[in-house]
This record gives structure tokens, C-alpha cells and sequence, in this order.
């Protein structure tokens, strides 16, 4: 049974399309990666799923049930977890208060409830050690691991990923990707936008291409980047 | 027939507070600051006209005149070396700054000339009168309603018709663009909170010589010229002066009345009007 | 002794290094092109040259005169003018006000004016009293463009001018270069859009994870090069 | 297959320091309750003076410090509440010390209404907005002809002595009436002074009080992981409405005077309030404590010099919030890390060495 279902799903900001009758189904405990050129709609899309954009027609079914038009914090607390692009930590509370706020309030618990799992969550994403220094003193592979965390702590069935593996060194890269693969095996569904297509394609299962708001390309990974519209798009020059 | 009166009276007061609000309102467009010390710099100027008109011997409206330079400086100043430090996305420092400043020159001013009320006097001018029709209309009062029409006429054409114009306009919308212009945004803000000090000494003049003034009534013409602003709608100017005209009215209907209900009556229109559109009559869609 | 030139250029926001010295040279009446993937340090290197980041003063050089450390309007001043990333127009001033405020800071009188920047782009003449973003993607580049070039600048800097465009819409924008080049400007441009690069440029560096990795003229640079320069793999 | 221990972790909020003051706070705590029995009358008046504005200035720090409500016009509830106090004893015949609870909740109720008109304003224009809601107060009480209108009115003295507390505590020391009024209002001023600290602290401690910080720290990111920012900030707005009346009733019980300049005096109620928080240190609890005392120490100095009181107060308040954004209180804590009343959720414990991978868990 498919955890998220869009069906022709579009939105326009005055005269620009970022959304164009976008549908595509993701099966429970699936990875899928999102590719695509700078302003396709990537980021759109990944905020007409959590609420923050509403959507002007087709509908979204989250988990069986039409989420559409539903604010953001109730389809948080339905579990829809996500990750900024650009990491949003609370820089003046501490590493663990951050995943706190997020358990406590995310899957609607109380701080005795949500604090060992809190704990763990900090250990499988190697934060363990920084649990008590404000989240300001992170470095960007930490931060970026905490907003993966703190996604976590709010207990959700479905991890939306934003550019998370951006401007990291190919070694932290590569521990981060290690972190996502460990969680995708654990169960959780997965939707992964990225740029870097090595980090992306060791992890997700099926790859969708956007530009311009469409869905141009879907399938395999491999089956993808060899196919004519993403070499076009990427390198820009008729091959 | 005397209701006509009041409504006449009421746009004509709605002129003053007009005055009060077109340098709130200015500085808001801009850079998105509230000068909580707006009303006690009405206040400040008002002094300074006094002094000027007595010491020179000056003519009041040339005592403003003589004025308007030393408070554009005075405004430069504060903004360049307080208020731009305020600026920025926390919006405590601007708020709890400029409350300090608000009680510096309260108590500046009290220590300086006393808490005795004062009055800038224009001679014969304060009694004269028109007829228009069946109303006799004070020569003050529509001189003042005249000023603040030509006031928010020359803030407008400044505003869209000039090159500093439109560098206010850029540097609203994004100051690091702006920069690449050749746009030096902090310089830029001083400019406008000068021209906004300029725009508090023709109130203060018409402030001074309208009625009794002493240190401690800033905060009220705040309070007016807030509640012009947001009546009018943010960043209008000729919003501005709607809302302005609208507060007049309601005090002057309401000192109808009772004479102790003109002030309640303001504060209840702007109330009644924040509850029917938040967003003022005529938003302009600042934010 | 080039016209502009940056030497072991550094950025970093906060922690995070954006550009790990970076050297390249523009000489008078040239034009370069800079590629490289998302987040490889081309806007940041776009950024350092015209003033938005502030650097070491002998970080960047033009004309010989030490500029790093010099905030955005000393450069503009000088004769840098920028076509930002996103082009950035602004929201409340109309398309030739948005072309007026770009001679704000170096009203320099030479080949650019309202009526040489309308004829260049015929379209905007029409649409000079609309607001400058109630405007298609291409046409606002276009005011972009012609907002640079009204400080008659000696470097026009352009930022990703394809970015969200689409292929006609750049084709008719980049064949307004030829003209901008004759009018004396050398130009600097970072564009993602390589096939678009490589036809206009002189010379081409390409960058990956703020580093040069690559760079030449662009008869002699094989796809292959390319494309190991670009994502790192052969 | 060895066996592995599940983590226990723990989470912890006290530290060294906060223990020691926990101490020493208890010990304080019954030296003032027993003040009276040693302590004259004018210190008893002064210390109800500074354990009131105190009380002021935890409310005022919760709305601007926690809640990021910059309000001007608390002088609203301060007025309001006193003027409830004054009805319920004048009109209804109410003792005192019922009145001022029932003030408490009156102004709670009259924060309802004002919330719904300031939430929808933000930042600047919240602040000048509830100057405005302050101000109507004050002129529409100032038309109350029976509590004496403009000019105002005084509690009778049989309203105050025939108080059944005051008889007690009159016998308890033997003193007539008026001095058994100044210990009886003290250990009030004394009582509502630890229990506003008290819940404050509490509910920093709480998930609401990390809630509201999450908040405070960035609006955007707490609201995408559940926080609901505007009911969180309206709660605390009522909440301090409530406190705020209820130490503006007990003021005006020990004045015995009141009338409307008076009771919704911008200076004697904001501009004072807002530079105890700010010289003490905005955002934490020790802030308005040690800016309380810096304030009493001022006044004491400065009293006598009229308004060159108030102007050094203004340019010490622009200074410190210019240079040392987080007041006294903070340089300190910054530089010893010492804190009186942790809020830091600490995470202690941890993962017992784990003797091999493996076992139940895979």
C-alpha cells in the first residue's frame, strides 16, 4: 500500500508553473531520490507534502488519508518529518533540547516519554558526544546531521531529506550516507532531494526527474542517468 | 448645523496628527523601525522653535525654518550612530532602545526648561479666522491641514520621483542588491530618518502654537500618529493622512460629547477600525 | 598584466570553506566562462569579486589596485558592475526605474543609456512603466542585464543568466553579447548552462568543491575533461 | 552470545551551583518571613516596594524575555487589577485579601478582549497597540463617578483594620493596626514574589516553557516540528495579565490611594519594570533579580536629583542593550557559566560499554 500518493498536483506562483500535475506514488519502506536542474521545483514540491505551500488542485493521500489541505503541524503530527535545505538548528538550546522540542512536540509526548528515545536517536546519527553543547557550535556536517535527527525525533513514517549531503567533504559524505542507508533499512520511507548524484544513487531505489514542475523521468537510477533528458538537463549540451 | 462644524474641525485637527504620523510612517517604509521616542522628538522641536523664536527673536515660522536643518542633522545622527545599530532581525534592541531615548529627552527636556506648559505664540494669527460659508474656519488650523497636504504631496514626489527616491524604495526591498548599485544602505537610513526629523519640525510648529506644550506629552502624539499609520494602512502615505482625518473626526465628535471622551473616542475608532481591517483602509502591502 | 585577477582566493561562511584559493584572470575586452555543479563555489566566487563577501585586501585584484576588502559599493564604483544570481530585481521600482538605480552608484557617461540598453532589448522599451518583477524569467534578465550596463561598467560579472530560463529564451539573451562585448565591457561569467558557455567565452575554468580544476580555451577542452572536471568521475 | 545493557540515560537539569542556591535561597526565604520580627517599618515598606516591582518585572521578563511580546502597556492590568480591588472592597464590602485575588482573575479576563485586538499586530506595533488598550483602560475607569473618577478615591480605614488577617497578625506582635498592615502586605508582597518565581521557573522547566524557547530561538523551524507559536504566546500573555493584577491590587491595598494617572503611570509601572529586566538581564529569571536591586540602589542615590534619575536611568538601559544585550545577569553567567536556575536539559548516563555487537538487538 503506497504511504504517499500525489495525483496531478500543480500550483503556480502569478505567472510561473512550479507545480505541473506532478503524480507519483511512494510504497511504504521505499527510498525514491528527487533529481533536477536549480528552480524545476524540487524544493516546491517538497512543501506542498509538509502544507507550507497549498496546492491549487489535485489531491495528496498521506498514509490513506487526504492530507490536501491539511496546516503543516497536523500533517507533522500524521508523520511527515523534514529536513531544511539550509540546517534550521535552535542555536541556544542544546543539542539534545533540540531532538527534545521535536519528540515532545512532533509525535505529541511528553519529555519523559520521548527522552530515551531522544538518546538514541543521537547515537545512530553519531551526535551522541555534542548532546549537551547549544546547537550553534555544530559544524555544518553536524548540523546537517541534526536536522536528519531531529526529522527523527518526531517519530515520522515519512523522512523528507532537502540537499542534506550539500557542501560536505566526500568523507563526511559519505558517513552521512552511511546514517540515511542504516535508517532506510530500519523501515522508514525515504524522498531525497539531492544534487550529489553519487551519495543519492547508493541509497534510493527509484529516482523521479523534475524540470520546470513536470515529472519528466522515473525509474531506476542507473536506467535514469543514462537516459537522454538527464544527460541534456545536467551538461546542458546536445550528446 | 453644528455637526458640520465638528466634522470640518475634526478633518482640520486630522491634518495635525497627519503631521505627526508622515515620520513614523516614512521611517517604517523604509526600514521597518518604530522610533517609540517619535512623539517626545515633536516635542524636542517644538522647544527648539521656542528657543530660536525668543533668543533670535524670530518670527516662529522662520524659527522653524532655521529649525528644520538642525533637527535633519540631529535625526542623521541619531539614526547613523544609535539607531542603525538596532537594526536587525531581534526586535527587542530597536523597541527597548528607543523607549530609553523616548525617557532621556523627556527628562532631558524637564530638566532643561521645567514642567511648566509653554506656548509658541503667532501673534493676531492664533485668533484669526475665515468664513467659509455658514463655518468660520481658524487661519492655524488649516494652515495646518494645508501643510500636511503639502507634506505627504512632497514625501510622495521625493519618494517616486527622485533617484534618493528610489534608492529609499531599493534599499527597502533588499539592501545587499542595493549595495551593488552603489547604494550604502546605513547612510541611506540616516537620510531618511533627517527628512523624517524635518517632517516632525512642521508639526512641532503647528504642535506649539495650537495649544499648551510641556516635556511629558510625547507618548500621546505617538500614540496619534501610531494610530494614523495603522488607520491609513502601513507604508501610505496618503493613507497616512486618512487615517489622520479619521482620529480628528472621532475626537472632535467625541469632545462633542463630552469634552473627556475626546481622546477615548480616538483610541476607540482606531480600535474599531483594527477590528473590521487589520490591514488599515488602504494597505499597501508593506509586508 | 591582467585587467582583473584573484589571487589564492579564500571564502568561508562561518565553518563551512566555500573556496580553497582560487586563481583566475580576466585580460581587457575578453570574456571567461566559469562551470561547475551546484554548490561547487561559483556564486561565492561571484560574490567575493564584486563586494557582497568582504576578503583579504590582495585577495582581488583589478587594474592592478588591491580591491578584496572593499565592500560592494567602492567596487560598483570602480567599474565592477553585477548581474546577481536570481537577478534580483527590485519589487517596487518599475523596469527603467529598476534601470536608473543601476547608474545610482557610478553615473559614468559612455555606450549604455536608457535608449542603447532599449535597443538592445527592444521588449523592455514597451514594458519600462510595469513593475520590475511582474515580468517573465527571461525578460527581467534582461533588465538584469541592462541594469549592470547602465554604470558603463569596465567587468559586467554575470550570475547563472540561464538559471530557470528556458533554451530559446537563453538563446536570445546570450546573442545580445556580441554586442555588449563590442561595447567594450570584458565579461565574467558563471553559467551552468555549458553548451551556452562555451560558444561565447574566450576561456573556460571549471570548478568543483571550490577548487579550479580545469581551465583553457574551448576548442581544446574534450567532453570527456569536461565531465571528469564537472562531477569529479571520470 | 553476550549479553548487551540497554543505555540508561538520564536527564538532568540541577547543577553544583543551583544546589548551593537552593540552599542559600531556603535560608533567605525564612530570614524574610521573620523580618518583621526584627526589621523596622520603613525597611518593611521599602522591601515590599522591591519585592512588588520584582513581581512586575518576572511578569513583564516572561512576556518580552520568553514569550517575545514586547509589551508597553502592562500598566493596563497593574491599574485594572488595583481598580477591581477597589470596587470589590468600596462597593461589594469584600475583605481586602479576597479583592485582590478576584483582581487577579478580573484582569486575566480583561486580557481575553486585548488579546484578540493586540495579536494582531507584531513587533513595534504590538508595543505601541498595547499603550493604546492602556490607555483606554485608564480613561474609561477615570469615568467611573463611584470610584471618584478623574481625581480618584481612598480605601476606608475600617475596610483595611477590621481585616480578620490584620487582627491576627496585630495580636501576633502587638502593634496597632496601621503597623500590622505594613507586616501583613510584606509577607503578601513576599508570598506572590516566590510563587511568580516559582511557576516562571516551573514552566521553563516544563515542554512548554522548551517550547516557548524553540519559539524565541526560531519561530519557523519550532512551528515545522509541531509547535503551535500563537496559542503557546497567548497563554503566557493571560498568564502574566493575571500576575501583573493581582501585584497591582496588592500595591495599591498597602497605598490605600489610588486614581487613574496614578494606577496606569507609564513611568511608575513600565519605563521602571522594562529597565529592571533590561539592566538585570532580559531572557532569565536571575535578570530581574539582580536589576531589582541595582534599581533600589539607584533610587536611593538618585531620588533626590528629580529627573536626572530617570535620564541616567534611560542612557544606562540604551547602553547596556547596545553593548551588553543580555544585562548584568548575563555577562555574568557568560563568564562563570554559573546558573541559579538551570533550564539546561543535561542528558547524563549513556551507553554501558557494550561488550560485543550482537544479542537482542541485532
Amino acid at each position: 500500500m503506497a504511504i504517499l500518493a500525489l495525483s496531478n498536483v500543480s500550483r503556480r506562483f502569478g505567472a510561473l508553473t512550479v507545480a505541473d500535475a506532478v503524480s507519483f506514488e511512494l510504497g511504504e519502506g521505499e527510498a525514491l531520490g528527487i533529481i533536477g536542474p536549480n528552480g524545476a521545483g524540487k524544493s516546491t514540491l517538497f512543501n506542498l507534502i509538509t502544507g507550507n505551500i497549498s496546492a491549487d488542485a489535485g489531491t495528496i493521500v498521506f498514509d490513506g488519508r487526504e492530507v490536501t489541505r491539511l496546516p503543516p503541524m497536523q500533517r507533522c503530527l500524521a508523520g511527515v518529518g523534514r529536513s531544511f535545505q539550509i540546517p534550521q538548528p535552535f542555536e541556544k538550546l542544546t543539542v539534545f533540547e533540540n531532538l527534545l522540542v521535536a519528540g515532545a512536540f512532533g509525535a505529541g509526548k511528553t519529555e519523559a516519554e520521548v527522552g530515551e528515545r531522544c538518546a538514541e536517536i543521537l547515537v545512530e546519527t553519531g551526535l551522541i558526544d555534542r548532546a549537551n553543547h547549544p546547537a550553534g557550535t555544530l559544524s555544518l556536517l553536524q548540523r546537517k546531521r541534526l536536522e536528519l535527527a531531529r526529522a527523527l525525533a518526531t517519530e515520522p513514517r515519512l523522512l523528507l531529506l532537502d540537499e542534506i549531503a550539500g557542501g560536505l567533504t566526500e568523507g563526511e559524505c559519505g558517513m552521512l550516507v552511511d546514517t540515511i542507508r542504516a535508517i532506510h533499512k530500519g523501515g522508514m520511507s525515504i524522498i531525497w532531494i539531492e544534487h550529489v548524484l553519487h551519495a543519492l544513487n547508493s541509497v534510493v531505489e527509484r529516482l523521479l526527474v523534475l524540470n520546470f514542475g513536470r515529472v519528466i523521468g522515473m525509474g531506476a537510477p542507473d536506467a535514469v542517468m543514462a537516459s537522454r533528458e538527464v544527460r541534456e538537463i545536467y551538461l546542458g549540451i546536445e550528446v | 448645523m453644528a455637526w458640520l462644524d465638528t466634522i470640518i474641525q475634526g478633518i482640520l485637527l486630522g491634518g495635525l496628527y497627519a503631521l505627526f504620523a508622515a515620520g513614523l510612517s516614512l521611517v517604517f517604509g523604509i526600514m521597518r523601525l518604530v522610533n517609540l521616542a517619535h512623539g517626545d522628538l515633536i516635542v524636542l522641536a517644538a522647544f527648539l522653535i521656542l528657543v530660536l523664536a525668543s533668543v533670535l527673536g524670530l518670527n516662529p515660522f522662520i524659527a522653524a525654518l532655521v529649525a528644520m536643518p538642525l533637527m535633519f542633522a540631529i535625526g542623521w545622527a541619531l539614526q547613523f550612530f544609535l539607531l542603525n545599530r538596532t537594526l536587525g532581525t531581534d526586535i527587542l534592541p530597536p523597541l527597548l532602545v528607543t523607549f530609553g531615548l523616548s525617557i532621556v529627552i523627556q527628562n532631558g527636556l524637564l530638566e532643561g526648561f521645567t514642567a511648566d506648559s509653554r506656548r509658541i505664540s503667532v501673534g493676531g494669527l492664533e485668533s484669526a479666522s475665515l468664513a467659509i460659508g455658514p463655518i468660520n474656519v481658524g487661519v492655524m488650523p488649516l494652515l495646518t491641514l494645508a501643510s500636511a497636504i503639502a507634506v505627504i504631496v512632497g514625501l510622495n514626489q521625493l519618494f517616486y520621483r527622485t533617484s534618493l527616491g528610489r534608492a529609499f524604495r531599493a534599499t527597502s526591498d533588499d539592501p545587499v542588491t542595493a549595495g551593488l548599485m552603489g547604494i550604502r544602505p546605513k547612510r541611506i537610513f540616516a537620510t531618511a530618518t533627517g527628512i523624517a526629523m524635518v517632517v516632525v519640525t512642521i508639526a512641532a510648529l503647528y504642535l506649539g502654537t495650537r495649544a499648551n506644550f510641556d516635556p511629558t506629552i510625547g507618548p500621546a502624539r505617538l500614540i496619534y500618529a501610531f494610530e494614523a499609520v495603522i488607520i491609513g494602512g502601513l507604508g501610505s502615505l496618503w493613507g497616512t493622512l486618512a487615517g489622520g482625518i479619521v482620529i480628528g473626526i472621532a475626537q472632535t465628535f467625541g469632545a462633542a460629547i463630552n469634552p473627556e471622551w475626546q481622546i477615548l473616542a480616538g483610541h476607540l475608532a482606531f480600535l474599531l477600525v483594527l477590528l473590521v481591517r487589520p490591514r488599515g483602509l488602504f494597505p499597501r502591502a508593506v509586508d | 598584466m591582467a585587467l582583473l585577477e584573484t589571487r589564492n582566493l579564500i571564502a568561508r561562511y562561518g565553518d563551512f570553506q566555500a573556496l580553497f584559493g582560487v586563481d583566475i584572470a580576466l585580460d581587457q575586452g575578453e570574456t571567461i566562462a566559469i562551470i561547475g555543479a551546484n554548490g561547487a563555489g561559483k556564486t561565492t566566487l561571484m560574490r567575493s569579486i564584486s563586494g557582497i563577501l568582504v576578503n583579504q585586501p590582495g585577495a582581488v585584484l583589478f587594474d592592478g589596485a588591491e580591491i578584496g576588502a572593499l565592500p560592494a559599493p567602492d567596487i560598483v564604483a570602480r567599474g565592477i558592475a553585477m548581474v546577481p544570481e536570481g537577478r534580483k530585481l527590485f519589487p517596487s521600482l518599475s523596469v527603467e526605474e529598476n534601470l536608473l538605480i543601476g547608474r545610482y552608484g557610478r553615473a559614468v557617461d559612455g555606450h549604455w543609456s536608457l535608449d542603447t540598453v532599449y535597443e538592445l532589448f527592444p521588449i523592455l522599451r514597451e514594458r519600462r512603466a510595469n513593475p520590475g518583477t511582474a515580468l517573465s524569467g527571461g525578460q527581467q534578465q534582461m533588465v538584469a542585464i541592462g541594469r549592470a550596463l547602465m554604470s558603463n561598467p569596465r567587468v559586467l560579472l554575470c550570475d547563472e543568466i540561464s538559471l530557470g530560463l528556458a533554451p530559446v529564451v537563453i538563446k536570445d539573451i546570450y546573442a545580445a553579447f556580441p554586442r555588449i562585448r563590442a561595447a567594450g565591457a570584458s565579461i565574467v561569467m558563471v553559467e551552468q548552462d555549458i553548451g551556452q558557455a562555451l560558444m561565447v567565452a574566450d576561456r573556460v575554468y571549471c570548478m568543483m568543491e571550490g577548487r579550479i580544476t580545469l581551465s583553457g580555451a574551448p576548442s581544446d577542452l574534450t567532453r570527456e575533461k569536461i565531465h571528469a572536471a564537472y562531477f569529479g568521475v571520470a | 552470545m553476550t549479553y548487551v545493557t540497554i543505555p540508561h540515560w538520564k536527564v538532568e537539569t540541577r547543577t553544583k551551583a543551583s544546589a548551593t542556591f537552593a540552599i542559600v535561597a531556603a535560608l533567605l526565604i525564612l530570614l524574610a518571613f521573620a523580618a518583621p520580627l526584627f526589621a523596622s517599618r520603613s525597611v518593611l515598606q521599602d522591601l515590599f516596594f522591591i519585592l512588588t516591582m520584582l513581581v512586575l518585572a518576572q511578569n513583564w521578563n516572561l512576556l518580552a524575555g520568553y514569550a517575545g511580546l514586547v509589551s508597553v502597556g502592562q500598566q493596563a492590568f497593574i491599574g485594572f487589577g488595583a481598580y477591581a480591588m477597589f470596587a470589590l472592597v468600596i462597593l461589594a464590602g469584600l475583605d481586602p485579601l479576597i479583592a485582590i485575588l478576584l483582581a487577579g482573575i478580573a484582569s486575566a479576563l480583561l486580557a481575553i478582549p486585548t488579546a484578540f485586538f493586540l495579536f494582531r499586530l507584531q513587533g513595534a506595533y504590538f508595543a505601541i497597540g498595547s499603550w493604546v488598550i492602556a490607555e483606554v483602560v485608564r480613561l474609561a475607569l477615570a469615568q467611573w463617578k463611584a470610584l471618584g473618577g478623574g481625581t480618584g478615591t481612598s480605601l476606608p480605614r475600617e475596610a483595611t483594620r477590621d481585616m480578620p488577617a490584620l487582627k491576627l497578625v496585630g495580636g501576633l506582635f502587638g502593634v496597632k493596626s496601621s503597623e500590622a498592615g505594613d507586616i501583613l502586605t510584606y509577607w503578601l508582597a513576599l508570598l506572590l514574589a516566590i510563587a511568580t518565581i516559582g511557576l516562571v521557573y516551573r514552566l521553563l522547566r516544563s515542554k512548554q516553557g522548551l517550547g516557548l524557547a524553540a519559539v524565541r530561538d526560531n519561530q519557523e523551524a519550532a512551528r515545522s516540528v509541531g509547535v503551535d507559536a500563537r496559542r503557546m504566546k497567548t497563554l503566557v500573555y493571560l498568564a502574566a495579565a493575571f500576575g501583573t493584577g493581582l501585584a497591582g491590587a496588592l500595591i495599591y491595598v498597602q497605598k490605600a490611594r489610588i486614581s487613574p494617572d496614578a494606577a496606569f503611570s507609564v513611568v511608575d509601572w513600565t519605563a521602571y519594570v522594562i529597565f529592571i529586566v533590561v539592566i538585570g538581564g532580559i531572557g532569565t529569571i536571575e535578570g530581574p533579580i539582580v536589576g531589582v536591586i541595582v534599581f533600589y540602589i539607584l533610587q536611593t542615590l538618585l531620588a533626590d536629583y528629580g529627573s536626572w534619575y530617570l535620564l541616567i536611568l534611560g542612557l544606562i538601559g540604551i547602553v547596556i542593550m547596545l553593548f551588553a544585550p543580555r544585562g548584568l545577569w548575563g555577562l555574568f553567567a557568560e563568564r562563570t557559566g554559573i546558573q541559579l536556575f538551570p533550564v539546561r536539559r543535561r542528558l547524563t548516563g549513556g551507553p554501558v560499554p557494550l561488550a560485543k555487537k550482537g544479542g537482542p538487538h541485532g
